[in-house]
């Protein structure tokens, strides 16, 4: 269940490749590619810097990735997190999980993003035409995390 | 002597102008609220520390609370609510 | 929205990066691969064949795709499904999907492998060391297809 | 006259020995149920084809019911629930 936090992109074919290689339990593998979009909240965005907090980051993706493993029979998952300065159509962030079966895959790997989106200490600051400023946490991603409590 | 690190994160670092720093923590401060009030006391850029909406302070690297107890060597972070992925 | 059924395999890596590729409006791409695996129902499976319904099954995964563009807000999709001999391990279906934000496309994504897998016509015949047989429909999959319906 | 073209997948295709025929209808069969009488009364393999459970069928293409008409030049799919993925 690897965690890894990096300034360098990742190749997603090859990470998925990694993850499922010659495992014949593998029915199903569900994955997600955050990107960095050219407009957010109606601003054009010409760059991005993500910051986080070393140590924590991978603790609390660790956690969300057992927490995960607890709820649904999944096989193997995967996070990769960039850091630093980004462009728009840049990937920010990979999650993909293995399992038997597609539903139990799916839900985890949208679980996981969830919970990052609320749990994992990552900040992104935009540069926007009108200048730069820090992205306000949505209140959306509460809401998103929160349908997973019982 | 309780000594404590504290880490500051995002849009609080830039606006405490600083992103850590060790503190000596005077007798009656215990727990995380009273570090808050200890901080917001120095005044100036500090002093709206303790009632910024939706603070959200770590200690050792895992979230807590106000009433989350402190004690000699934590590392203890405050940050604006998390915005990755 | 491109849809294809071959025999020869397909590159993940690949195909989510000319679905994505240059599109600064996309924050999001959901992804689901289907394996073969080397058990089904209790017995061990060597290999399997896929036949399908030429012609059909373009038009109805085409439908399919176009029935997801119509409930969410998607930018593009693309599936790729195999037919012919397959191993345990091997590639079966790739289903891709992007859009602005992750609750879309992960909703998108996942319809559209219960849509298929209810509704395009692909027949699994296995060989497991009980002899050669043809998959029987799952109940769960008619369960998770339905759960679409308003 | 009206002629269609009958298609049989997978177990089915196995099970009536083959994997497509041109057919005249007679002047009675105007639907797919019409279709799978006509067929179920060559007897032998074909007996069982009107009474197997969750048989499905299209009709050029498209997924069709019982009494989905039929017409000259038609393309008719008979087959197994499907299971691909």
């Amino acid at each position: 269940m690897p965690v890894r936090v990096q300034e360098a992109d990742f190749d997603v074919g090859a990470e998925l490749t990694a993850l499922r290689q010659g495992d014949p339990r593998i029915g199903a593998l569900a994955s997600f590619v955050g990107l960095v979009r050219d407009v957010n909240d109606g601003s054009g965005v010409s760059e991005m810097t993500l910051e986080h907090y070393p140590g924590m980051t991978e603790k609390a993706l660790t956690a969300i990735i057992g927490e995960a493993s607890r709820r649904w029979a999944i096989i193997d998952a995967l996070v990769i997190h960039r850091v630093g300065r980004l462009l728009p159509t840049d990937q920010i962030v990979l999650v993909a999980v293995t399992g038997a079966h597609r539903g139990e895959v799916f839900a985890a790997c949208q679980f996981i993003m969830d919970y990052l989106k609320t749990r994992a200490p990552f900040w992104k600051r935009e540069v926007t035409s009108e200048g730069a400023r820090w992205v306000d946490a949505r209140e959306a991603d509460d809401q998103a995390a929160d349908r997973w409590h019982d | 002597m309780k000594t404590v690190k504290i880490l500051y994160f995002a849009g609080l670092r830039e606006r405490v102008g600083q992103g850590c720093e060790q503190l000596e923590l005077p007798a009656g401060v215990s727990d995380v609220a009273g570090l808050l009030a200890l901080l917001a006391a120095r005044g100036g850029r500090w002093q709206g520390l303790a009632t910024i909406r939706n603070l959200r302070c770590a200690v050792n690297q895992e979230m807590a609370r106000p009433d989350s107890p402190l004690r000699a060597g934590d590392e203890v972070a405050f940050f604006p609510p998390v915005t990755g992925g």
